[in-house]
Order: structure tokens, then C-alpha cells, then sequence
């Protein structure tokens, strides 16, 4: 089956942030993405875990959008620009989709 | 003297309390309870329910009071007016960053609304009536300490950096839309429509709030293990004291304002009581650089427990006081 | 006509409307509140666990009826019928796509089980009593109207495409099962049953019913603050007046075979009201083509509020007109 | 004999165990119906929260007995003992590996507390009393049994393995701290604390408990579909056996103890009860090799309704028999 | 530590559609696969997010497979296949793992 | 946008023995990693769903740590050493950062 080069962004970052990114993505014009949420996990700041606080302050969730990668440089920046001052990890890998028609 | 130590014991011997202290002593001991989060978040909103409701309820059987006006506008300047004492006071009693302490500032003036529930059925034992309408105060006091808190920052915080004020998300947030809906709809509906959700939101509330204190136990003991080592004595000194000085802060504007002894008591316990869930949801957005692990353990692991325990029948001794 | 105001206007300002506009509003305006996932989810069994244990309670005092093979059938005809005039009175009045009008069709033939149980209380407050056997009517109205729809769309449709019905997965949803399971235990544990759990599933039903509705208020706001381009004004016409005649169609029914005022009214509701549970579902699977937010901002956003505070009144004064 | 079957089937038509053959019933059929995690798991610990804390009220009014500590005594030399017994027994029965048998005699040592729960729930039908120290019994046959299971699996596993024995894990899991948290805070509070949370632990308590029995028909359905292969006819024979092996083993340390008849037939019900929940998690940390298929079929698939049907009546006889 | 090449595939499917995609993929011999909820995401249909429906339908989840290469062919058609009529992204990409015998 | 080359390390691992390998990462000096609790799944012992057990065993979670190339072969092992004996999948891709200063 033939397949197609695209990209994979990863983005963990706070819930209380999140909607400024997607917000951001949307105006990038990615075609979609989906948010998964963290249970816990551990940073500079120590661990964290989800029923550990009763505030959405620190609730971590992962963020993954499949996009051409023509799309990457502008969306990198703008993920950087909302994530720069919060907790927020941006990785992008190379991954091979069946239709590229979708991204 | 004796009459707040009785009241103390008595107030600490309550399940609602003894489920809190359980909950600490679990997490403190690395027990694996836990309320889980979907339901934790629920009854959350039952407790804004259950209490926006009966306030509303209580409305409008009492009819409208001339002094709500009063109420409401006491909450508003005591939510902006206590950052600012809370800001200088523990500048000076501590060597945290501006950012840090603007942010604490903020939990201060704003309020804790599970304290205010507990100080509502402390009242209810000591068969003290309060105004139904103090929840509508309760949500008046949320938003303009995080106002002020951020203003407190400004000048700490680099500009460009963006950081807009999450305003709308402040106001509009669950808990709040919750509170003043319930009351609107309790004041609508009346004693008839309080009859219909009586037994459940009457009857089983005080054991549905062991178990929301039981896992409020539970967080503030973790965050204590986690936060602990932040815990300088100065720091402790201010969360054990701030409370205290809001209340007496508050105590003479429920006295001009005219309210009863109950209402009094539940000014003071606003102005004292700290947040641990709307403001640093906000505090993320607005000031990132501020610590959570500062201010939450200062708010939810020091200033509740404090309280809990020790703080509310001393608001209920100085509403008794001064309009009993 | 002044009953149907008079009486829609009790309704208006019943806590559970209330609650439902509550949650709308707070959708509307964009506030977070919400009642989480697995809570809601859980909400809704027990709804089922309610509504079933007291229908299967009732059977067991009254004796078995009858009219309940006449009524089974009743629902049976009436979920399998409406689809085919729900299907020609939205082509008649849209332009949508053949895919989408066969999937909406299926959703009118189906029912909405919080319709039913919202109707039940507002019968229960006009002390107006109703067959228990028609929560096993409810049931059996859930499905028909899915294979019609299904039909429907047939040649729409690439045949090779796939898109296997999935029969099993609509017969034997939870909802379902938890209806009828609880209908079955009710009726064989009778009277004596329903003593040992009625303060679980009796008097906190109203209660968890408003939380429910907040719920379903907030989900029908999102909906239709994302969906509310798609209602162009015929589209919108059709939401609003297909629960009517679906009521009316099923009016006949109920009078044939016999049923009480009550029986009627519930009959017409079920008639009247659209699925946004199973039925998305299945058609996720099955017609993959049809565009949800379509038929969900249909049936959520405008015939669940329309019957909720209209239509429910209506349909009990067709009830006590036809059997009153 | 025909008292056996007639509390049997008095008890086989209670809703509660009605729910849990619905549960199994819908899983069998492959229905979707489940209990959403986060709210099982609620239910979980409201019912430790319940029985722990109406035990400690019991307590309160009843006072301390000093038969106590020979039935904690008793408890943990059961918990102990049954192991070992448990393993000779599947050992001679099967030809199971060493490492699976170990972990099975590890669960019919422990207890599990719903079991214990529903046959409370029996007794108080009958209008039986019991002594409300046994939820500390039930707390503290938890853990021993998990110590001689490990010391059973020995000479079978690798010991360079690694595999630490999670003792803390143990003794303080979420579900022991709350029944022992709400036992202590029932004897603290007593009478008085019983009727403050009493419209949420009392009233609605059956009610809940079918709700979570419906879960546990649900989770033992689908293990049975999954783990059914593993069934062999000696291997369900062990487990329908063992739990009345187990009772017998526990009726002379209840009579020598001086245990009221209810306290004898929950002495038993505990020894033959098998655990589901704490042993297995610490199975997986200590015991990785021993598989959950085996041991979670066996205990939660086949003991389990065993005990809630058949076994309770019966230890409830003993009980009558022994010490009525 | 000596490490082997696998493939990780990535579908994001709708809940309604789970089952049978698993079914596929227990067909086609993989070892095993792991299913994560999403909680929200966006898409051609717009934004979606778990709290605003009753309903399953709409409900993404993400399936992870760590597979080997051999598999990959016969894997994406049958995913292909499951998810062509529906809302369905399937990616590959190369992973190393530590235990080649698992997969 | 400038990116810098990380590790995406990936585990997928047993609740009860979860504590164990976050202690093992932290004493390994990653600088933080995510979990994300797993829905269900199927692997040699069949399939599992999270609403299908009360007990956490068998409960999946995923964790995901993004890390520097050279302390991958310390993590494995570390993680290796955990995981052994339990259930447990160990996957490592490459992954760029923009912020390398995190890792
Ligand atoms: N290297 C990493 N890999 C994956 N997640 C991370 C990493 N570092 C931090 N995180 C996540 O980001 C959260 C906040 O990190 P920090 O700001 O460093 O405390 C942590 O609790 C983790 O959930
Ligand atoms: N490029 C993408 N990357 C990741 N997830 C996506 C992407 N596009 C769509 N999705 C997911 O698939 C869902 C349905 O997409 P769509 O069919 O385009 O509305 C979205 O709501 C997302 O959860
Ligand atoms: N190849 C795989 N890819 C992703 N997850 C897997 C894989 N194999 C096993 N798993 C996960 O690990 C669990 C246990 O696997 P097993 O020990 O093989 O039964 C499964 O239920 C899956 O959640
Ligand atoms: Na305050
Ligand atoms: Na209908
Ligand atoms: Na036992």
C-alpha cells in the first residue's frame, strides 16, 4: 500500500493553556488534531497527578497533529510563542499516512 | 476564651473535619485513596447546588433584603482591598519573588467556597440563621482579587511576554455559573421548588461533604509532601495569620452593612478563606511565572486546614459578637 | 388554550426546565461548566434504573395488563411509521442530501428516553397516573426506527461501501439492557423491592434530574453554537413541528388501545421525541455519510428543549382530552 | 435443609442479587451496559465509608467488647491459615503450576468486602444483629494472606527476579484506610455523628449497592467470557467448595471467640470470600508470573456468586446454628 | 543495550468503529495494541470534546500497535479498509524496541 | 524554526508497577515524562478494557519521556530491568525539539 511522508506534532501543555494553542493551530490552518489527556507525570517542577488537585492548574494533556510538512515552520512558531512562557514540550517526527489528501 | 475552645472542639470532632484529617493523614502516609477526578469535579458542583439553591430559596422566603446592596458591594472591595494588605504583609515577612507574592495576594482575596460551605453547617449546628443571599456574595468575591493580584505583578512581569487576562474564563467559570444558577433557580422556584430536590440536596448533603473534605484531606496532604520544603516558617506564619486579619478586616463592614450574626460569620469566613481552584486555573494562564507549588500549598495545605479547625468558630464567635 | 399556557407555564418554571435553560445559557456563554463524562453517563443509568424499577414496580401492583401487547405494538407501528413521514415531510421542506433526511428520520422514529422521563414527572406532578408498562413500550420503540432509516438510505448509498448494521450493538445497548433489566427486577421484586431502594431511586430523582438536564442544556448549547449554521429556518420549522405530528399520529394508537390519560400522554411523548443516544451511534457505524451535526443539532438542540418545555404539556392535554 | 433453600431463594429474589444476574446476563449477551471506572470506584469506597463507619457507630453505643481482640485474633489466624489450606486442596485437584496455585490460595485467604457487605445487608433482613467490630476483622484479614501466598509461590519463582513485596501498598490501599478511617470516625462520633451523614449511608445504601452489583455481574460476565477456557471442571470445583472448606474452618474460632450468631455467619461469609481487588494488584507487583485469568476468574467469576447467592444463607444458618 | 527496528502504527478512529478495527487487527496477527481516549480534537467537522455529547458517536480514540515490518502491508490494508467510509488517520513510523520477540 | 534531535522514549506498562519505573526514569536523571492512561487493549493474555476489572491489575498506562540521546541506554536498562519480569513494551523513536535546553 503506497504511503506518504507527513509530520507528527506532539505537544504536551496545561489544560488552562490549551485552548489559546488550538485557537492558534486552527488559525494555522492544520487540518485537525486530537488531545489526549495525562494522568500525571513529573517535571522541574516534581510529579503531578490528575487527582491530586482539584484546580485544572497543572493538569498536563497531550496534543498530536498529523500535518504536511510545508505547515510545520508556521506552526512551530506559533505553538512557540504561546508555550514559551508556560510548561509546554513541542516535538515534531516524521511519520507515513495512507491518505494524504486528509492533511 | 473558653467559649471558642468549646466551639473548636466541638467543631473538630464534627465527621465533616475528622473525614479531612483522615484524607491527610493518608496521603501523608503514601495511602493510594483517592476520590477520582470526574466524580471529585462533580461533587463540586453538587456542593454549589445544593447551597446556591438553598440560599436562593432561603431569597425568596425571606423576601429581598435592602442590605443585599450592602453585601455585595462589601465583597467587592474586601476581594480587591485584601491582596493589597496581604501583598505588603508578606513582602515584608518574606524574601519571595514579587511574582510569587502577588499571586498568593490573589488566593487571599479571592474566596474558598468549600470553606464557606463548611461554615455554613457549623452554623447550622449552632442553630445560627445566616442571609440567603451571602452566596451571592461568596460569588461576588471571586474575581477582583485576581485583578489586583495581577496588577500587584505588573511591574515584576516582562510585557511583551503576552500573558493576556483570562477575563471571561474568571467569570464564567464552573463553579461560579453553578453557585449563581442554582440561587437564581432557588430563588424562581421558591420553597416549592426546594421541596422537589430536598432529599438531594438537603438530607444526604453533610455526607456527600465528608467525602469532598475526605479528598480535599487527600490533596492538601500531598501537596504538603510535595510543597513542604517551601514551607518557611515566615511563609507558614503569614498563611496561619492572613485568614485572621481578613476576617477582622471584613467583620466591620458586615457591621455597617447590618447583617445578622450568621452573615457576619460568613463575611469573615470569605474574606479569610483562600482559593485553590478558580485562581490558579487562572494564575496558569495570566502570571505563569508565579509557582503553584507556593501558592496552592500555602492556600489549600495551610490556610484551609487552619480553617477548618481553628478559623470558623472564631468567625462564628466574632459574628456572634457583633450582632448577636 | 389557556390550560396548554397555564400549564406550559408550571412546566416553564419547574426546577428541571429551569436547570436545562441554566445549562444552555452557560454553553451560550461559553462558560466551562460541565458535568463530566463518566458522571453524566452514569446519571443517565440511573435514570434508566429509576424509571424502569418503578414501571416494573407498578406492573407488579396493578397485575398485567391487557392493553400491554396492544401498546407494545402500538410502539412497535409507530417507531417503524414515522421515519417514512419524517423522511418525506424534511425532503419536502429541505434540500438536504437523501443521506442526511434518512438519518434525521431515524432519529424522530426513535425516542428519547429523558423526554420520557421529564414527561413522567410532570404527569407525576399533575397527579395524573400512567401504565408502567410503558417504560418496556419506550424500549421497544428504540430500534424500528433505525432499520427504516437505515432502508431509507439504502440507495443513497454505495452498496459495496460496507457499513454492516449493527443489529446486536442497538438491541442490546446499556441504556436498554439497564431499562428493561430494571423493569424486570422491579416487577418481580414488587412493592417490597421498590421499599428497599426507594430512597436511593425515589426521593432523589428530581434532584439528579435537574443535573441531568444542566447536562443535556449545556450539550444542546455547544451543539448548537457549532451546528447552528446548518438550521436554516426550514430545517428548523421541521424540528419544531415534526414532535407534533408525530404526537398526533401516535394519539389514535394510544385511544385504540385503550390507554389512560396518562398511558396517552407518554405514548405521545415517546411519539414525539427524537433519539441522541443510540441512534447517533448506530448510524456512526451504519451510514457513516450522515452528517451528526445535522441530526444531533436537531434532535438536541431543538426538539429536546421544544419538548421539554412545550410539548409535554401538550401531549398530557392530548392525553386527558382523548382519555381523561 | 429446606430452610437452606427457603433463605436462599428469599435471597436469590432480593434486588440486589437480581442486579448482579443482570450484570452477568448483559455481559454474557456482549451489551455495552458498564458502570463507567471513576463511579465504580466511588462506589467502592462508599461503601467501605458506610459499613466502616455504621460499624464504629455500633461500637460507640455498644461499647468496647473485649471479645474484640479474640475476633481480630481469629481473623488473622484464618487469613493466615486458609492459604495453606487453599493450596494442598488446588494442588491435589488440578495440575495447575505451583506459581498459579500459590496466587489462587493467596485470594480464598483474603476477604472480600462486598461479599461481606451483601451478607450484612442479609442479616439485617432477617433482623439478625452483629457485632460492629467485624469491619475491623474484614480490614485486618486483608493482608496475611498475601504474605502466605508469596512464601507458597516461593521455591517456584526465580529469586534473582527482583519482585519486592509491595507491603505498604498493602496494609494502606485506598480501601482499608477508608473502611478502618470510617470505622474509627464512626466510633469518634457515634450516634449523634451516625445521624448527621446518616440520609446518605443508610437510606440509600441498597439502593447503591445494586447499582454496584450490577457492575460486579458486568466485570465477572466478561471475565467468564474471556477466562471461561480456563475453567476445568476440578478448578471450578475448587472454587465452589473452598468457600464452604473456608466458613467450616472459621464457625469453632467464631464460637470460641463468643461471637453473636450474626458475628459468627460474617466470620464465615469473610473466610469464604475471595478477594478481587487488593490481591490481585499486589499479584502483578510481586507475583507477575501467576496468572490473572486463573485467580480473577476463579474468585470473581465463580466464588463470588457463590457466596452471594448460596453461601451467605448458608453461613447465616451456621451462624443460627452455632450461636442463636 | 541492543535494540531492534519495529514499526509504530497510530490510528485515530471513532469509538462506534473500535471494535471492529480490533477485530481486523487480531486477524492480522498482531502481537497486541494498547487504545488511549481522546478527549477532544478538531477536525474537517470542527471542534469536538468528550463532555459535549451522550452520545459514543463522534468519540475518537487513539489505537497504538507496535509491530513488525512484515506486518505493516496486510495491517494497513485492513485498517484501510475498516476506516475508508469513515472518520479515520492512520500513521506509521519506525521505532526501536528492546524485547524484538514480543512483536 | 530551528529543532534539535531528542529521543521519544514510549512504555507501555502495568499501573501497579508504575511507581516502580517513574522512580527508576527520575533516579536515571530524564529530565520528565507524561503518562497517559490506556483505555483497553490485547496482547498474549487477550484483550483487557479499563471498565472490565476493578482492580488496577492489568490497568495499561503510556508513558512518554522525551529525553537526550545519551541517556537512552541508561533508561533502558534501567527500565529494562523493571519491566522484565512484568508486562511491558519499551519503544524508542527520534523525535526535535525546539526548546533543547529542557532535555
Ligand atoms: N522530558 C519530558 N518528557 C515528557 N514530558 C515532560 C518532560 N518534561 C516535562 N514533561 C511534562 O511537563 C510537565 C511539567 O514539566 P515542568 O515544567 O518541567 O515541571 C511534567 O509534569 C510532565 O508532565
Ligand atoms: N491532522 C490530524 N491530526 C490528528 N488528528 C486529527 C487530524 N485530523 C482529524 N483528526 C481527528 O479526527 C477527528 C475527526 O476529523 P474530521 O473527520 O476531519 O472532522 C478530529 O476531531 C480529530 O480528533
Ligand atoms: N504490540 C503491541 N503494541 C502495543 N501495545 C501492546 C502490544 N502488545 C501488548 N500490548 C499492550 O500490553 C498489554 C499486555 O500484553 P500481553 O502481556 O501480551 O497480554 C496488552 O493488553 C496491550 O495493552
Ligand atoms: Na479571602
Ligand atoms: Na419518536
Ligand atoms: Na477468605
Amino acid at each position: 500500500m503506497k504511503t506518504f511522508s507527513k509530520k507528527r506534532l506532539e505537544i504536551f501543555v496545561e489544560e488552562p493553556i490549551l485552548r489559546r494553542l488550538t485557537d492558534a493551530l486552527v488559525d494555522a490552518n492544520v487540518t485537525g488534531f486530537t488531545i489526549v489527556p495525562a494522568l500525571g507525570g513529573h517535571g522541574s517542577a516534581g510529579p503531578w497527578h490528575r487527582e491530586n488537585a482539584l484546580s485544572a492548574a497543572g493538569h498536563m494533556v497531550m496534543l498530536v497533529c498529523i500535518l504536511d510538512e510545508s505547515l510545520v515552520e508556521k506552526v512551530l512558531e506559533a505553538a512557540y510563542r504561546i508555550v514559551s512562557r508556560q510548561i509546554g514540550i513541542v516535538t515534531i517526527s516524521d511519520v507515513e499516512v495512507v491518505r494524504p489528501e486528509l492533511f | 476564651m473558653a467559649d471558642i475552645f468549646a466551639l473548636a472542639s466541638q467543631n473538630l470532632l464534627s465527621p465533616v473535619v475528622l473525614f479531612f484529617v483522615l484524607g491527610l493523614a493518608a496521603a501523608l502516609a503514601k495511602s493510594d485513596l483517592a476520590i477520582p477526578e470526574q466524580v471529585a469535579k462533580t461533587i463540586a458542583l453538587y456542593l454549589m447546588f445544593a447551597i446556591g439553591f438553598k440560599g436562593g430559596a432561603g431569597m425568596a422566603s425571606h423576601g429581598l433584603d435592602a442590605k443585599l446592596v450592602g453585601a455585595l458591594l462589601s465583597g467587592l472591595i474586601l476581594s480587591a482591598a485584601i491582596p493589597f494588605v496581604a501583598f505588603g504583609y508578606l513582602k515584608t515577612l518574606s524574601k519571595l519573588p514579587r511574582v510569587d507574592v502577588a499571586a498568593v495576594a490573589a488566593h487571599y482575596g479571592s474566596i474558598s467556597i468549600v470553606t464557606f460551605v463548611a461554615a455554613t453547617e457549623a452554623l447550622k449546628t449552632l442553630e445560627i440563621s445566616s442571609e440567603g443571599y451571602m452566596v451571592a456574595v461568596a460569588a461576588a468575591m471571586e474575581a477582583p482579587a485576581i485583578l489586583v493580584g495581577l496588577y500587584l505583578a505588573k511591574s515584576a512581569v516582562d510585557k511583551n511576554a503576552g500573558g493576556e487576562v483570562p477575563l471571561r474564563e474568571i467569570l464564567l467559570n464552573g463553579s461560579i455559573v453553578m453557585l449563581i444558577g442554582a440561587f437564581a433557580i432557588g430563588w424562581i422556584t421558591g420553597t416549592e421548588g426546594l421541596q422537589k430536590v430536598e432529599s438531594f440536596i438537603v438530607s444526604p448533603f453533610q455526607g456527600v461533604l465528608c467525602l469532598f473534605l475526605l479528598d480535599m484531606g487527600i490533596i492538601a496532604g500531598r501537596g504538603l509532601r510535595q510543597g513542604g520544603k517551601l514551607l518557611t516558617p515566615p511563609v507558614v506564619f503569614f498563611a496561619l495569620t492572613m485568614p485572621v486579619i481578613g476576617a477582622l478586616i471584613a467583620a466591620p463592614f458586615g457591621w455597617v452593612t447590618g447583617l445578622s450574626a450568621g452573615g457576619v460569620a460568613l463575611l469573615c469566613t470569605l474574606a479569610a478563606s483562600a482559593s485553590y481552584i478558580a485562581v490558579p486555573a487562572a494564575m496558569r494562564v495570566a502570571l505563569p511565572e508565579a509557582r503553584p507549588s507556593i501558592y496552592l500549598t500555602l492556600s489549600l495545605g495551610v490556610t484551609f486546614p487552619f480553617n477548618l479547625t481553628i478559623g470558623i468558630p472564631l468567625y462564628n464567635m466574632i459574628g456572634t459578637w457583633i450582632a448577636g
